[in-house]
């Protein structure tokens, strides 16, 4: 197994710590497999259903194409070139033939791997600094084996794609969902684009995804957002709620105390993080004692400040939306309210912490599956390389790491299909992928085509420094599982949304 | 909770969300009430406004109160070339204008994203707070209730007392006129202009503390805005603009805190097309009339 | 007793703010009167027109044209009462051309068949008399000023009324230009069309007026014939800014 | 007769009279009829979206333009139809009624709220200058109300509003078993644009267009003649919102989804630009503006441009500046002065 796909496998591994040739199956034993959480290396062995796909590497047809559609213009702009910055680097190092370490380790997931492999992997070879963390993250004596990289980008052993200089078309969507139908067309129709990354808002999303599924477009969503969405052309590589709700919400009612006071932006986003706040809370023994939805077009929060005094609750969860929006954090903060704050949208996207003066921001948690500070070796490392291709760019948001390491893991798809046939690039995406990004190991669950993410509770002190009390090295996207969502076998476009969940009754 | 500590909460949210709409509006109603312009590009005004604050406060290290009234006078600047350049063209042609300014708007709003990028670092919000019976209060948003009672008094003292108060009134009836007795309308154009645009900077610099300093924070403003100039009206900008905004905030402040701000939002939008319904030239047209009554039967 | 009022006002109060434009204002005019209403600037002439008119609202007192009480009534409609008015600034339409200036007024106004004809005639006659030819394609900005005026009375005409208002028809007219309205009204009114006048213009006055009112302060000051009002001392006094 | 509905077709409500002009204006038809044969279905579609937005944009000549009434929020209009006609064939898919009840039901909403609300504008005489804000603000009211209806208490029958995300899934018009998509769907808008614009040309030719632009040129001389402006604005008012429906119900077909923002700010002030960029005072120029102005903007976002609304603003003052009518007004003028010269040349 291994050996038939020594000559031709193009996924990458390193032997040291320095980044080199890809190599394969022979030198397995000397290689480590403990880069990331409990991760593991590409090239061990492809699944077996991949065997028999072509695996051409002579380029052919010219540039492989990626759409990479944000607003670059109006008002959301201000995430929109973060992520668009976010693909130009990927595209630049996988022409410079690197890529982010990883490949497929089967529809098991992680540490399904030893069923595969010829010879068990082995965990550290004396050189690293093992750790060992519990699932709360903090550092133990037994637990997960846990190693840090000093970096993840290496040696792809691949000009580009398979050969292919890779092109970014990335035209500017203007906030405008009128110009993101427009340019999806065009870029799936006349440009012809081998794979689609595009939008920030839901509404975005949800105004191309029509399209998306007209044309059978293979379709990358790298935003944060509400879930549910399950449809056999999108993969989804931002956290959801599961993923960020529940782990903020049973922390914050241990820490400070069962009653919630929640202020929501008044649109889907918000309305749907509120009710799964809502569903969750009371598990752990949370009461939400107050709701407040707000219009995106409001700014003054005065009444709203005083409806949070007139509650008294024992921690706050905020999620707001937008430059508007975020208004509330001096608001508050001046009125003298110093409740505890949660969220899963703030800092880590607005970079709120950044602008507003402290302590605006003081005992703000949120979980956050990328935040620029993180500090391990491999997200200094990108950060690093962020700003030497971007030196003036503020802040990189969590979904700017989101673009960054979808592209990358678009293209260790392709290698593995061995085509930029769309249909087969999706079996690849299915094939059980995992990556090593900037935040952590990153995994494609075939079911569902939503990611596992590494995240990780960060919290702003006083002085708006961010620190890291929790981590989860990997949390899986479980909803859209729990209601049957199988997109390997039945085929699907929709989105659910908490009310077809009987867990949601209230 | 105490009635007097929710009483007191009631009052200030009132005072506040007052103040924000009188802010909002200043500028804008002053340009409209004296020129007949309406101006699109209000809250780009008050954007620059706060960038001209920020970049004063937190590059050259002005203390806040200097960087507001240095803001002020930025715009103002800013404002009297625009209306050379552009806006004195558009006098008796208000839907053309408003068009214009809008394009204007456009301009200055995605130019700045291009110079100044997605966001400026937000100026920390002087004052700390007090607290009472639960409820705590902001002394910023106090002292910004302050400043719009006293930009009130002072508007009223320069168009009483001052000669480009009485060339602006004059102006105001009839230019026509005015001009052929001496009065510079001309001058007196670009001067409302400038105050209306620097005015709208001082607002801008006095929200910034409060807000996200970003490109098109400008937009935030310009439907609280228009709503209070329209149900102020132009018949007295004085009167109007505060007239509008203490009615409107007695109508937004209790339904937003007992219903949410969603429909307080919707309150206000409601109550500004019944407004208009009853009293079609605004609340100032309408205090006007009250006035004449009552001097009538003085006079009778 | 019958009233036999073309047009009548009863006791018409109108202040603006501190300003009392009509104080008490009683008129009556009879069908095919031509009257002249003078009075020094700021006597509420032209208020007067708009009260009458429905421009404006009165305060209080009321107005009937034709026996009908139009005070609560909008100004269109009083205008299909028969009532015809010119403003005191020139209002023809000044982009369009002169022959859809003339179109635009709507003919099927009038009451009657007969009151039809009549003004058909009187139609005829205004446009033979102001030299203005109702194919003409030349745009109204580019008439000359009297020709302006005298489109507009025209204009007024092709509504078909029975009772025309006129406000300061002459101002800025040579005094030929001035005789030509002149004689045009007179032939207008001999075909029973009932004109009311505010003029300032006493050579325009004394060559048209069969009765005069003269406004001041917003009170009729006096009514009478124009051989008694230019004799009147107390007239002359209110011109020169002395009567009180 | 026929010649009595030439001249009202052909009037001069509207540039171009001449016989010229009209072979002109012919040429250009047979050459949209001719455009989707030698271009992609892409392409197809996208001309179709430009054409689409004519009828908005048209509704705003006949209400700014014509009428001299200036409403900022006129996709009030279009939203309403889109949605009303998304939830009423949203509910009857499979029934081949469904679609027409949708269109007329989309007509009818708009109409009605359009109707209400310009009663309380007109009859109220309120002042000419507020009405654009009023408008404003009753679209950003339909705005925030919309953006807010995410949940399943959002649910029209089968069909849920969706709050901010959109209303999706919007069945497109069919006849039998023949859905107007791509090609077909760029002939449906062709048709729909040349059928408004001559029929709006011969309404603003009729007696009841000239009283409209008389009341534009000054709405108390008109009243003084007896008619009844608040009644006429109101009607014209409640037509234009009956052409923003209709691109409101064409653009739902092009895309199967409508959200919010559709009504926001942003895009409310687009018909404003492309009838004060061509001359609002012209359909044929607004709908010159109207495709070349669209044209621009996409393809400046293809581009992924950032300077896209710097430039547009930019134009937008440049127009107001230097050509204070339109730029397609001002120019047409001036080729017909031109021609006029050269014609006057040719007969001495």
């Amino acid at each position: 197994m291994n050996n038939d796909n020594q000559s031709d496998q193009p996924e990458t591994d390193i032997t040291d710590g320095k980044s080199s040739k890809e190599n394969f199956g022979p030198k397995i034993t000397r290689r480590s497999f403990l880069q990331g959480s409990a991760a593991v290396s590409a090239g061990i062995a492809a699944p077996i259903y991949l065997a028999g796909v072509s695996k051409s590497f002579a380029a052919k047809g010219g540039a492989v194409k990626i759409g990479h559609i944000e607003d670059l213009s109006g008002n959301l702009a201000v995430y929109g070139v973060q992520k668009d910055h976010g693909a130009q680097l990927a595209v630049k190092e996988i022409n410079a033939g690197k890529t982010l370490k990883g490949g497929p380790v089967g529809s098991g997931g992680l540490g399904s791997l030893s069923n595969y492999a010829a010879n068990p992997p082995i965990m550290g070879n004396g050189d690293k600094d093992l750790k060992f963390v519990n699932d709360g993250g903090e550092l133990t004596e037994s637990g997960m084996a846990f190693v840090e990289d000093k970096d993840v980008l290496v040696d792809s052993g691949d000009s580009g794609i398979l050969g292919r200089e890779v092109e970014l078309i990335h035209p500017d969507g203007q906030s405008n969902n009128n110009i993101w139908q427009q340019l999806t067309r065009k870029l799936i129709q006349e440009d012809k684009v081998d794979c689609l990354v595009a939008g920030f808002t839901s509404a975005e999303r949800e105004a191309i995804r029509p399209i998306v599924d007209q044309f059978k477009q293979l379709y990358i969503y790298t935003n944060q957002y509400e879930g549910g969405v399950a449809d056999s052309n999108t993969f989804c590589t931002g956290a959801i709620c599961e993923q960020q709700v529940i782990p903020v919400v049973d922390y914050m009612i241990q820490k400070f105390g069962p009653r919630v006071y929640t202020i929501a932006a008044d649109y889907n986003f918000g309305q749907l993080t509120a009710a799964w706040t809502r569903a969750f809370a009371p598990q752990v023994g949370g009461e939400i004692i107050g709701e407040e939805f707000v219009p995106l077009s409001v700014s003054d929060f005065t009444t709203s400040i005083a409806k949070v005094q007139a509650a008294k609750p024992d921690w706050v969860f905020t999620l707001l939306v937008g430059s508007n929006q975020s208004n509330y954090y001096p608001q508050a903060a001046a009125t003298g309210l110093e409740y505890p704050m949660a969220s899963t949208v703030n800092m880590a996207q607005g970079y709120e912490h950044r602008r507003f003066k402290p302590p605006s921001l003081n005992r703000m948690y949120n979980c956050v599956n990328y935040i620029e500070e993180i500090p391990t070796a491999r997200n200094r490392a990108f950060v690093k390389r962020w700003y030497e291709m971007f030196p003036k760019d503020p802040y990189i948001g969590q979904m700017a790491q989101n673009t960054y390491f979808s592209v990358h893991m678009y293209a260790k798809a392709v290698r593995i299909a061995g085509t930029t046939d769309q249909e087969e690039v999706k079996r690849a995406f299915e094939s059980g992928l995992h990556l090593e990004a900037p935040e952590g190991t990153v995994f494609m669950e075939p079911s569902t085509h939503h990611c596992s993410h590494y995240i990780r509770l960060a919290t702003a002190d006083a002085d708006h420094n961010v620190s890291f009390v929790r981590e989860w090295p990997s949390i899986q996207p479980w909803w859209l599982q729990r209601l049957g969502v199988n997109l390997v076998r039945n085929k699907e476009y929709k989105q659910y949304i908490p009310d077809e969940d009987p867990f949601f009754k209230s | 909770m105490e009635i007097d500590a929710l009483a007191l909460s009631l009052t200030y949210q009132f005072g506040t969300n007052a103040a924000f709409l009188f802010l909002s509006a200043l500028g804008l109603i002053v340009i409209l009430g004296m020129m007949n312009i309406i101006n699109l590009a209000h809250g780009e005004l008050m954007m620059m406004g706060a960038y001209a604050a920020t970049i004063a406060n937190n590059q050259f290290g002005l203390p806040f109160p200097l960087a507001v009234i240095v803001s002020f006078f930025a715009v103002a600047i800013f404002g009297a070339i625009l209306e050379l350049l552009i806006v004195r063209r558009f006098y008796g042609r208000e839907l053309s204008a408003l068009v214009v300014t809008w394009g204007i708007s456009l301009i200055l709003g995605q130019g700045t994203f291009l110079v100044f990028g997605p966001f400026m670092p937000a100026i920390k919000i002087p004052g700390g707070s007090y607290s009472y019976g639960g409820f705590s209060f902001s002394e910023y948003w106090l002292v910004l209730i302050g400043i719009s009672i006293s930009l009130v008094i002072g508007l009223y003292w320069l168009y009483r007392y001052t000669s480009y108060g009485l060339q602006a009134r004059a102006t105001m009836q009839n230019a026509e006129i005015a001009k052929a007795l001496g009065v510079p309308t001309n001058r007196v154009y670009t001067l409302t202009f400038s105050l209306g645009a620097g005015l709208a900077g001082l607002s801008g610099a006095l929200l910034a503390p409060t807000s996200t300093i970003a490109p098109f924070m400008g937009q935030q403003f310009v439907a609280p805005a228009f709503i209070t100039v329209v149900v102020g009206g132009a018949t007295n900008v004085i009167s109007g603009a505060v007239g509008s905004s203490v009615l409107l905030s007695a109508i937004k402040t209790p339904i937003g805190m007992a219903y949410g701000a969603f429909l307080g939002t919707v309150a206000l939008l409601v109550a500004a097309l019944v407004i208009i319904r009853i009293m079609p030239d605004g609340i100032s047209a309408t205090l006007q009339k009250i006035m004449d009554r009552r001097r009538a039967r003085h006079t009778l | 007793m019958k009233n036999t009022f073309i047009l009548e006002a009863r006791n018409v109060n109108k202040r603006f703010g501190g300003v009392i434009a009509a104080n008490d204002v009683n008129l009556q005019v009879k069908p095919g009167e031509l009257r002249c209403i003078i009075g020094p600037n700021g006597a509420g002439k032209s208020t007067l027109f708009s009260l009458l008119c429905g421009i404006q609202r009165v305060d209080s007192g009321e107005i009937f044209i034709h026996e009908h009480d139009v005070t609560h009534k909008q100004q269109f409609k009083r205008v299909r009462f028969g009532i015809g008015l010119t403003f005191q600034t020139n209002r023809t339409y000044q982009d369009l051309s002169v022959k859809r200036n003339l179109a635009i007024p709507n003919p099927s106004l009038a009451h009657s068949k007969s009151a039809h004809q009549q003004s058909k005639e009187r139609m005829v006659m205004a446009l033979k008399g102001f030299d203005l030819d109702p194919q003409d394609e030349t745009r109204a900005c580019e008439l000359p000023h009297h020709k302006l005026q005298w489109l507009e009375i025209a204009m007024v005409l092709a509504g078909f009324p029975d009772l025309l208002l006129i406000d300061e028809p002459t101002a800025g007219m040579s005094r030929d230009e001035t005789d030509r309205t002149v004689e045009i009204l007179k032939q207008l009114n001999d075909h029973g069309l009932t004109i009311v006048v505010v003029e300032h213009d006493m050579h325009f006055v004394k060559s048209i007026a069969q009765k005069v009112t003269v406004l001041h302060q917003g009170r009729i000051f006096m009514e009478g014939n124009v051989a008694d009002i230019t004799a009147n001392e107390d007239v002359k006094n209110i011109y020169l800014g002395h009567a009180h | 007769m026929n010649s009595k509905i030439l001249h009202l077709i052909g009037g001069g409500a509207d540039i171009g009279t001449s016989r010229t002009f009209w072979i002109g204006f012919i040429i250009v038809v047979i050459l949209f009829a001719l455009y989707p044969i030698q271009v992609s279905e892409f392409r197809a579609s996208n001309a179709a979206y430009y054409l689409l937005n004519i009828p908005l944009g048209l509704g705003m000549a006949l209400l700014w333009g014509y009428c001299g009434v200036l409403s900022f929020g006129h996709v009030a209009y279009f939203g309403i139809a889109g949605y009303t006609y998304g939830i009423i064939a949203g509910n009857m898919v499979g029934n081949s009624f469904g679609l027409i009840a949708g269109v007329i039901g989309g007509l009818l909403a708009s109409t009605l709220v359009a109707g209400v609300f310009a009663y309380f504008v007109f009859y109220a005489r309120v002042r000419e200058w507020i009405i654009p804000i009023l408008t404003l603000v009753l679209t950003i009211l339909l705005e925030t109300f919309l953006g807010q209806t995410a949940g399943y208490q959002w649910r029209v029958g089968s069909v849920l509003l969706g709050g901010y995300n959109g209303m999706t899934g919007i069945p497109s018009i069919q006849i039998g078993s023949f859905v107007f998509m791509g090609y077909s769907f760029y002939y449906l808008c062709l048709i729909i644009v040349l059928v408004c614009y001559v029929a709006l040309r011969m309404l603003l030719n009729s007696n009841f267009g000239q009283v409209v632009i008389a009341i534009r040129e000054d709405p108390l001389r008109t009243e003084m003649f007896g008619y009844d402006i608040r009644a006429r604005k109101w009607l014209v008012f409640v037509l234009s919102a009956v052409l923003a429906s209709i691109s409101g119900l064409l653009y739902v077909q092009w895309g199967n989804y409508i959200t919010p923002s559709q009504v926001g700010l942003l895009s409310a002030a687009l018909p404003v630009i492309w009838a004060s960029v061509g001359g609002r005072s012209s359909l044929l120029a607004v709908i010159i503006a109207t495709l070349i102005l669209n044209w621009v903007n996409f393809t400046l976002s293809a581009q992924g441009n950032q300077y896209a609304m710097v430039i547009i603003g930019t134009a937008l003052v440049i127009t107001m500046l230097f050509f204070p009518r339109g730029i397609v007004v001002m120019t047409a003028e001036w080729i017909g002065k031109f021609t006029n010269r050269s014609n006057n040349e040719a007969t001495h």
